[in-house]
């Protein structure tokens, strides 16, 4: 069991963004983490890496209590994220971005060590002709590839990914798809947000949605893609929408 | 074509000679004066006052037809100066300049002890005479500096004949408070009048320091009320000084006795209407104080310079305002300077150092000797000050010499207010 | 940080150019030049400490004079006191500076923005009057030194020369430090945090320390420098020494010639006390300097915000290699 | 020792500290820029009422309204020349473009006031309560401040314009989305800004003399005051001076008054830690 | 007619291009929608409009009139309002105040009266809370204020951006009816959204933007019935 959540809660002044959200993940799985605009799914990444700290419940992480463990320590055991609007270090070169990946991630490298990673990640995420750009001269898509690259280059145990696929075309998304596989068969674990619903269908070996901050399903693509509370949350009411359009037709 | 360069050869050999005989004759030398001025920031005034003072000397020697010495060497004077914006970062740098860029033959201190501690190094580096102005603090010349020479009484004496014109006022005064500014010179004072008091039997009820800029004086009159002294002595600058001196009227504290360094004897201290009433102040210089030839001749001194009348004359017709002690002391130093010349009968470093070792004279500006002990070289032991203090009503308020004894011009408004 | 680093041209043309310059008075042996070479030498030292803070990390600090306060009244204490030599006083006084920031940094550097700025106002302020009424360290009259200080090392005119090789030396190792820093593990962690400080600690870098430790370093040096001109200027008071001011005039250096950069703070430093110099001595502007170079400097903000540096990495992307 | 009259005399003096900090707090809280030409502008308003005293003949009180108008126009002429660009660029430059508009003033002021003090010679007699007595000036001065917070808390609170600013300060991008013309707002509310840092110099100079360089002091203050009462609140302003006057007033009572300032900073650097919003926890 | 068009527009921020030649335009008293992927430049597209983004390229006629160059306020001034998203209320000013801001352009100023009461019939709850400050209402009551104050405005074009985000549904259908009976009196809609179903559900028209270009557009029904609309943005 790489990570353990169990209870999490977390409050932003009146408005409960988390309630009670509990799932463990095995080793070497992708978890696809999914819901509506709003329903607390980055929210939930910050509660587990650290950035915040939640009022109830409990994050372990190989074994450890991270609970309200500060982000660096998080991310030294092993954990990496990527952010859903992307921060890249706009004025350092997209070399320099990764090789900061590298030199505080888990594996604590010096600037040589982490140069020939960096090299290496880069080709993974098809940046390295890039190399020498400075990163605010990407565009969205490139940007998300270096944040991808970034986290990777920290050499993770598991990795969160935060709506990678948004904004990229079709051909884009199989391509990430295809570098979101091949980390896994790497023997990294992964938690995606995602709302390009096919894409994460196919890809996630299990699936958790939350709605308005509670978790409302965990399990296989099927058996979440079978809920009716997941559909109705999901996709909005198709009864409402029907009923709209009767209005409509009515008037 | 023999011939064209024949001619001009006789031109040019007749140029030089010429040339060489003009000199020869001549022999004008034009010595260099060089110091910084606070042409900006905090000390802006008090030192522009002390400038217009140093020029006048200047432009009267030189107006003169300057100092002839025995060789026929004229000496006439210009100035070079820079601003140092009234802080020390650049002194250095600038009296450097003066020294090696400008060839300035002397110098003059700039206006504050802070900063001619930082110039003096650089003189003293460089071998120029320096004669200090506006600079009183008797730190500077107990560093063992042998070519720094003080116009100002120091420090250390600043205060202390108020205290002397307490105790022949009123014997059964006993309680002082000293609240004073919190830089060098007030504090250096302040140390100083404090020794002398307890020395003298004083209480002294309050001794504290104010922030230099401080315009809100609420808490030291709270203190003073508190603790009742008969007397209140301290001060700093202009500034404070006068919103002191005003606050202490408003509040209406009843005091016998108060005396606050440099803004008193400021003509516009009197401004302060009736809050100036009764303020006694230590003046480097007065224009009511006089000194002239016949009381040179009485304390069987040497006499150099204009009297204090001409003097005054001369700043109101160039400046249109009566001289503060700050312009009388930058005049001053211009007129060592010029006797020191004229004794050494040279520009040469040496020898004035030791026409000013030796120089023990009156001017119009008092006495003037300085120390020559290792100990404290160049620190003025001749000069002393006066204490002057404002008399009168309303608008019609007037300044009165109340000590020392043999310079007064009038009684001292002996106790203030109250009873 | 390897080797390969240390050939960066721009690098050796920065240490090269602040060489030649500071050797100028040496060969020509002229005082008036070296003083005012020395004034801005030591711009350029308190400039590129600075920028560690300002321009690696990204932190606006209003008080980086505390620092040259600081080491000018440890080592004067030192001196005039127990009779250290200036050397040992100079290490002293670095020392005592690095450690004030280091106990401050663990305080105030987890204010952001303005909010560190002001923080570094207020703490230059309460030390100043603090040094006022502490008065092992003379209080309102400061510390002043004998001039026979000056005469074991060779009389005021040798100490003065002395003082000045130091600080060239000085400058150029800061030079040179500042650039193993930027080029360093360490360096890279304040970049990032300069960038996005939140994504920094995501991929983590331990923002606390490594925000402490480049206070820390961005300290020693105007400590030293402090000591050296405090010894130079025979005396140290408590308003010379914490000149709100001149920490001001610092951020206004490093911005001329552009943060973050190696030879920026340097070229800000050179450019801003060269006008300044020449300001005060033209008697066109010498009554008027203060108003002229406000102007200048409202000029350049509005028009090149990113520095002269700055603005040539930009215009010329070719050129961030080589001017680091 | 009779800690009333400590007391009194720091409020009076706190009501000053108040309104001087409130055209710093506006501006800060408004448009987040911190105006290091405060001070120089605060001596500006203290000159303003000399002149209009010396030269035009009329009540300092008078002038102080004059001097308000002429801080107005100052102040949206300083936005316009050196704020308006850098608006939206990094902290160090609009730190960097006030503190240029601070060496101008000083500069142009050294040279045509020199730094000698001035003095507006006027005087309303004394009050006098039991041990309490003080100058009517000061007195005058806190009324004012109280009339001022009143009426810039009206012009923000009761007047469409005052909403516009508000709107401003509070979401630039929704406001000039409604319609709302923000640069003109934002020259405004630095207009204002300055109008009542004009303000706060000429009630102060009706009772302390001033010089050119009188404002650093001020503005120093106003930071303390800023960060106690919280930015952009005039109400805020206010107390935190009165808490500030307070403070300075009655330390002195204690200890020697040299420990105020070591206190009063280390106070601001606890109090930014602690509560970076503001004792009165307005909003960031 | 088209009250409102758009034409091969191109924008973006920076050195990056979001925009890519959009094109667009709104039939006067119509509600039309624009769906997209997260991404595909929805939200720049309004930003272009409004005067927010400059762009680099094509033009922007309002009322038969070339805007492209006007800022954001004096569009307003024209009576193009956008709802933006992410209501960006004036969080520390009251409902009352909100309200009154979307009165600053000069035409809406003689109508306040008439859209004040007008608002408070279509949204009866903001009127319960209308002394509350707008940091203290729910999500929903906040969306409800931000159309409500952009309505204050007494716009020709009102433009939402992302209505349903983070609400409820059945708050959004309340919403959207709302929509509706503005619409009824005239009012011209423009609706960006990310809920395609229901957004289609109760617009006219509807256009669909990807990468940054229009690949799609027509009535609503026969758009929800695409099968590439269905299939690229409804998922499953």
């Amino acid at each position: 069991m790489i990570l353990q959540v169990s209870g999490v809660s977390k409050r932003f002044g009146g408005l409960q963004a988390l309630s009670d959200v509990s799932f463990n993940l095995e080793e070497g799985r992708i978890m696809g983490l999914i819901g509506p605009n709003g329903a607390g799914k980055t929210t939930l990444f910050n509660c587990i890496n650290g950035v915040y700290k939640p009022e109830e419940g409990r994050v372990v992480f190989r074994g450890q209590d991270i609970t309200g463990s500060k982000t660096y320590h998080v991310a030294k055991m092993g954990l990496a994220r990527t952010h859903q609007i992307v921060r890249p270090l706009n004025d350092l070169t997209i070399r320099e971005n990764v090789i900061v990946g590298a030199c505080f991630g888990r594996e604590n490298h010096s600037l040589g060590g982490a140069e020939k990673i960096a090299e290496e990640v880069l080709e993974f995420v098809r940046l390295h002709e890039r190399a020498n750009q400075l990163a605010g001269s990407l565009n969205v898509g490139q940007k998300k590839r270096l944040e991808m690259a970034r986290a990777l280059a920290a050499r993770p145990y598991l990795l969160l990914l935060d709506e990678v696929l948004a904004g990229l075309n079709a051909s884009e998304i199989t391509q990430m798809i295809g570098i979101v596989r091949d980390i896994r068969e790497r023997g990294t674990t992964i938690i995606m947000i995602e709302h390009v619903m096919q894409a994460v269908m196919n890809v996630s070996d299990d699936i958790l949605v939350l709605d308005f901050g509670k978790q409302i399903a965990f399990g296989t693509p099927e058996q979440v893609a079978n809920d009716p509370k997941v559909i109705e949350a999901y996709l909005g009411d198709p009864t409402l929408a029907a009923e709209l359009s009767g209005k409509k037709s009515s008037a | 074509m023999k011939r064209a360069l024949y001619l001009l050869s006789v031109v040019l050999l007749v140029t030089v000679l010429l040339g060489v005989t003009l000199v020869a004759n001549a022999q004008e030398r034009t010595a260099v004066i060089g110091f910084t001025a606070s042409t900006t920031g905090k000390y802006n005034v008090e030192s522009t006052r002390q400038i217009n003072g140093l020029n006048l000397w200047l432009n009267q020697v030189n107006e003169s037809g300057g100092i002839t010495l025995s060789d026929g060497t004229v000496v006439t004077f210009e100035t070079v100066f820079y601003d140092d914006e009234s802080n020390t970062d650049r002194v250095q740098e600038l009296y450097t300049r003066l020294a090696t860029d400008d060839n300035a033959d002397f110098l003059i201190s700039p206006y504050s002890s802070g900063l001619t501690d930082a110039s003096s190094i650089i003189a003293e580096q460089y071998g120029k005479v320096m004669i200090t102005t506006g600079a009183a603090s008797d730190s500077t010349y107990q560093k063992g500096y042998s070519l720094v020479f003080q116009t100002y009484t120091p420090a250390s004496r600043y205060l202390t004949g108020a205290l002397d014109l307490l105790a022949s006022l009123d014997e059964s005064a006993t309680k002082i408070a000293i609240v004073h500014e919190n830089d060098k010179f007030s504090s250096d004072v302040s140390t100083a009048l404090n020794e002398y008091a307890l020395a003298l039997g004083y209480e002294v009820v309050l001794f504290e320091g104010y922030d230099s800029g401080t315009t809100d004086f609420a808490p030291f009159i709270n203190k003073i009320q508190d603790a009742a002294p008969d007397a209140v002595l301290g001060g700093g600058h202009f500034q404070d000084g006068s919103t002191f001196a005003r606050q202490l009227y408003e509040k209406g504290i009843d005091l016998k006795f108060v005396a606050l360094l440099v803004a008193p004897p400021e003509p516009s201290f009197s401004e302060l209407g009736d809050a100036a009433v009764g303020v006694v102040g230590p003046s480097q210089w007065e224009p009511l104080g006089l000194i002239d030839a016949m009381a040179a001749e009485a304390a069987g001194l040497e006499f150099f310079g204009p009297s204090g009348q001409e003097f005054i004359d001369a700043y109101m017709a160039a400046y249109d305002e009566e001289p503060s002690y700050h312009a009388a002391g930058g005049y001053v130093a211009g007129l060592l300077l010029q006797k020191a010349i004229i004794d050494a009968d040279s520009l040469d470093t040496q020898a004035i150092k030791e026409a000013l070792d030796n120089m023990d004279l009156l001017t119009f500006f008092g006495h003037m000797q300085f120390d020559t002990t290792p100990e404290a070289h160049g620190l003025q032991i001749g000069h002393s000050m006066m204490y002057i203090q404002w008399q009168g009503e309303g608008d019609m308020l007037e300044k009165a010499i109340v000590w020392p004894p043999e310079a007064v011009t009038g009684d001292a408004l002996y106790p203030i207010r109250g009873e | 940080m390897s080797l390969k680093n240390l050939k960066n041209p721009g690098l050796w043309l920065t240490l090269v150019v602040v060489f030649i310059l500071g050797v100028i008075p040496i060969i020509n042996n002229k005082a008036s030049a070296r003083e005012e070479t020395l004034t801005v030498l030591l711009s350029v030292i308190l400039v590129s400490s600075l920028n560690i803070l300002l321009g690696y990390t990204g932190y606006i600090s209003f008080g980086h004079i505390v620092f040259y306060g600081m080491g000018g009244y440890v080592g004067l204490f030192l001196i005039s006191v127990y009779g250290w030599s200036l050397w040992t006083a100079m290490v002293a006084g670095g020392l005592a500076s690095g450690l004030l920031a280091f106990l401050l940094g663990s305080a105030i550097l987890r204010l952001r923005g303005s909010y560190f700025a002001l923080a570094t106002i207020g703490i230059n302020e309460a030390m100043r009057a603090f040094i006022s009424n502490f008065e092992p360290f003379g209080g309102p009259t400061g510390i002043s030194l004998n001039f026979q200080v000056y005469n074991q090392y060779g009389g005021a005119a040798q100490a003065l020369w002395t003082i000045y090789y130091v600080v060239l030396a000085l400058a150029l190792g800061n030079i040179l430090l500042s650039y193993v820093v930027k080029t360093s593990k360490f360096g890279l962690g304040l970049q990032a945090i300069r960038e996005d400080e939140e994504a920094a600690e995501v991929m983590g870098v331990v923002t606390p320390s490594s925000k402490t430790w480049a206070y820390v370093l961005s300290a020693i040096l105007p400590g030293m420098v402090g000591v050296l001109f405090f010894f130079k200027n025979g005396n140290i008071e408590p308003g010379p020494a914490f000149r709100l001011h001149l920490s001001i005039e610092l951020l206004v250096m490093v911005m001329l010639g552009g943060y973050g950069t190696i030879a920026g703070p340097v070229l800000g430093a050179f450019g801003y006390q060269r006008l300044r110099g020449l300001l005060l001595t033209s008697d066109l502007f010498k009554n008027i300097q203060l108003t002229v170079a406000g102007v200048l400097l409202l000029v350049i903000i509005l028009f090149i915000p990113s520095g002269a540096v700055g603005w040539i990495r930009h215009r010329f992307p070719v050129t961030r290699r080589y001017l680091p | 020792m009779d800690i009333l009259t400590f007391l009194v005399d720091g409020l009076l003096i706190g009501f000053v500290y108040g309104i001087a900090a409130m055209g710093l707090t506006l501006i800060w809280g408004v448009m987040n820029v911190i105006n290091l030409s405060h001070g120089p502008i605060i001596a500006l308003g203290m000159f303003g009422i000399y002149f209009a005293a010396t030269s035009l003949g009329v009540n300092p009180y008078v002038g102080v309204i004059l001097v308000s108008f002429a801080g107005l126009l100052l102040g949206m002429l300083i936005y316009a020349i050196a704020i308006h660009r850098v608006i939206n660029a990094p902290h160090l430059s609009t730190l960097l473009a006030t503190f240029a508009v601070n060496m101008i003033i000083i500069g142009l002021g050294t040279t045509a006031f020199t730094t000698s003090a001035y003095n507006v010679d006027f005087s309303l007699g004394n009050i006098s309560v039991g041990p309490v007595n003080t100058p009517t000036t000061r007195v005058v001065a806190a009324l004012a401040s109280v009339l001022v917070t009143g009426a810039l808390y009206f012009f923000l609170y009761r007047t469409t314009l005052g909403k516009y600013v508000r709107a401003v300060t509070d979401n630039r991008a929704a406001a000039e989305l409604m319609g709302i013309p923000s640069a003109r707002i934002l020259a405004l509310s630095f207009g204002l800004g300055t109008m009542l840092a004009a303000i706060a110099g000429g009630l102060i100079a009706t009772f302390f003399p001033f010089t050119i360089l009188s404002g650093g002091a001020y503005e120093l203050k106003s930071f303390v005051v800023g960060v106690m009462g919280g930015v952009g609140n005039p109400l805020g302003a206010l107390i935190g001076g009165l808490i500030l006057g307070t403070f300075e007033g009655v330390i002195p009572a204690f200890m020697p008054t040299s420990w105020v300032p070591v206190l009063e900073f280390i106070l601001f650097v606890v109090i930014l830690l602690v509560r970076p919003t503001g004792l009165l926890g307005a909003k960031k | 007619m088209s009250i409102l068009e758009v034409k091969d527009v191109a924008s973006g921020y920076g050195e990056v291009q979001i925009l890519w030649g959009a094109s667009l335009s709104l039939g006067q008293g119509m509600i039309t929608s624009l769906v997209g992927a997260n991404g595909a430049g929805k939200t720049t597209l309004l930003r272009t409009v409004m005067g927010l983004v400059k762009p680099k390229s094509g033009s922007i006629s309002f009322n038969g009139r070339d805007v492209s160059a006007l800022p954001a306020h004096t569009k307003a001034e024209l009576g193009l309002i956008l709802v933006p998203e992410g209501r960006q209320l004036f969080v520390q000013m009251s409902v009352e105040e909100n309200l009154e801001m979307g009165t600053a352009p000069k035409r809406a100023k003689p109508r306040k009266d008439y859209n004040l009461e007008r608002v408070y019939t279509i949204f009866p709850r903001l009127k319960e809370r209308r002394t509350q400050k707008a940091r203290t209402l729910s999500g929903g009551e906040q969306q409800m204020l931000a159309v409500a104050r952009g309505i204050m405005a007494d716009p020709v074009v009102l433009m939402i951006d992302e209505m349903s985000l983070g609400l409820a549904p059945v708050l959004v259908l309340d919403l959207f009816q709302n929509l509706r009976k503005l619409k009824d009196e005239g009012l011209t809609i423009l609706l960006v959204e990310q809920n395609v179903q229901m957004a289609l559900a109760v617009s006219d028209y509807g256009f669909v933007l990807s990468h940054g270009k229009v690949d799609l557009h027509g009535p609503s029904a026969n758009l929800i019935d695409d099968e590439h609309v269905r299939e690229a943005y409804l998922g499953i």
